[in-house]
């Protein structure tokens, strides 16, 4: 699946967008998979309250189900307008 | 409903006036986010969104005020990219037959884009750069509706 | 505080645009007020009002606005006299450094212009004409503040 | 003292300004005054909860003494906006 990161997490990560081959079942265990595999990515996920994410486009939540998802994205609270 | 997520900048009054029309329009609401030097030393902001999610998330937002209130029209822009201070950010405006429609729904459509549109703000001033933290309240404003 | 009562016609999206800028200024409001014609049979509506009391009572409320509000600034132009449908009535803009008073003050100043300035408007259509009547909806507004 | 008429109350009484002199102590008296001095007057006034009134540029009411007051405004309820 495709893995998006934006504002200060994209700047932790390194990268905006990547490709990861994984079997995880859940958000949570996408982040433990990740955070386990290289430091910057611990970093990032240090605390996922200050996080949100989106699954295909849409807001969801760290305990959603992955099965299915082509894209998620971790990013900061947004600030717009 | 036009929505515009684009990195050009925009002509607020033109907008306004381009926006207002219509039948039985009696009251028109706008809102202009600009950018806000508060002590003289902001260098630039840069505004990095979610291409794709944006669009999706603006449209969802504007189909809620359409179903909540009676509105003959909302229109969104919102910039991305670098704008300097006093650069407008983004606009809404609302139309309706009834003033407080139009205002409750322009009010509304602030609300949601700034918590749930995704956007982030990043200032660069002569001390480095930063990127603008989510505040509390914003979040809280959502209960409002 | 720039308040205008007049009989010309006036560029809403020109005043936004003129009214915008300022140091601190992060969030400009706008209202414009348009001739509705609710049945496509309004010929014209005539505003009538009362020179000397009106710039009083405007500059009072946005006395009051300005008291109650973190505000830059608030603009008021109000047309009398013979308006066509779609035409501009008045417009009401507020400038902040925070989207939150904008709003409000905007919302306020006309909830007061509606029933405390003393301006009345005669409808004209095929039928005949006649003075609109005020509202207890717009009365009971006030009570809000 | 200067009388003003707007609206209805103006094309009723049929002049938008007249001079008064009265002797009246409240607006209320000089609503009587008017009212019994021609029918036009009484007809304006019939119902004085759908006027208002201001005295001098202000709003006022009917109970309000006239007395240092140079400019009375009779009018319906106002529809600016």
């Amino acid at each position: 699946m495709n893995v998006m990161y934006f504002a200060w997490v994209r700047e932790r990560i390194g990268v905006p967008l990547e490709e990861v081959q994984t079997g995880a079942a859940t958000v949570a265990d996408l982040v433990a998979e990740l955070s386990a595999r290289e430091e910057r990515y611990a970093e990032a996920f240090a605390d996922v309250t200050a996080l949100r994410v989106a699954l295909d486009q849409e807001l969801s939540d760290f305990d959603a189900p992955l099965k299915g998802v082509r894209e998620v994205a971790f990013f900061p609270p947004m600030t717009g307008g | 409903m036009p929505v515009r997520v684009q990195e050009d900048a925009f002509d607020a009054g033109a907008e306004l006036n381009a926006f207002s029309g219509g039948d039985g329009v009696g009251a028109v609401v706008s809102f202009t986010g600009v950018v806000r030097d508060t002590d003289g030393t902001l260098a630039a902001m840069e505004i990095e969104h979610y291409p794709g999610m944006t669009e999706r998330a603006i449209a969802a937002i504007v189909d809620d005020a359409m179903a909540r209130w009676n509105l003959a029209d909302v229109l969104v822009i919102h910039r991305y990219g670098s704008l300097p201070a006093g650069a407008p950010i983004m606009m809404v405006a609302t139309k309706s037959a009834h003033r407080a429609d139009a205002f409750a729904a322009a009010d509304f459509v602030m609300d949601y884009l700034k918590s749930r549109a995704p956007f982030w703000k990043k200032e660069t001033t002569a001390d480095g750069s930063a990127w603008v933290a989510a505040k509390d309240a914003d979040e809280d404003a959502l209960k409002r509706w």
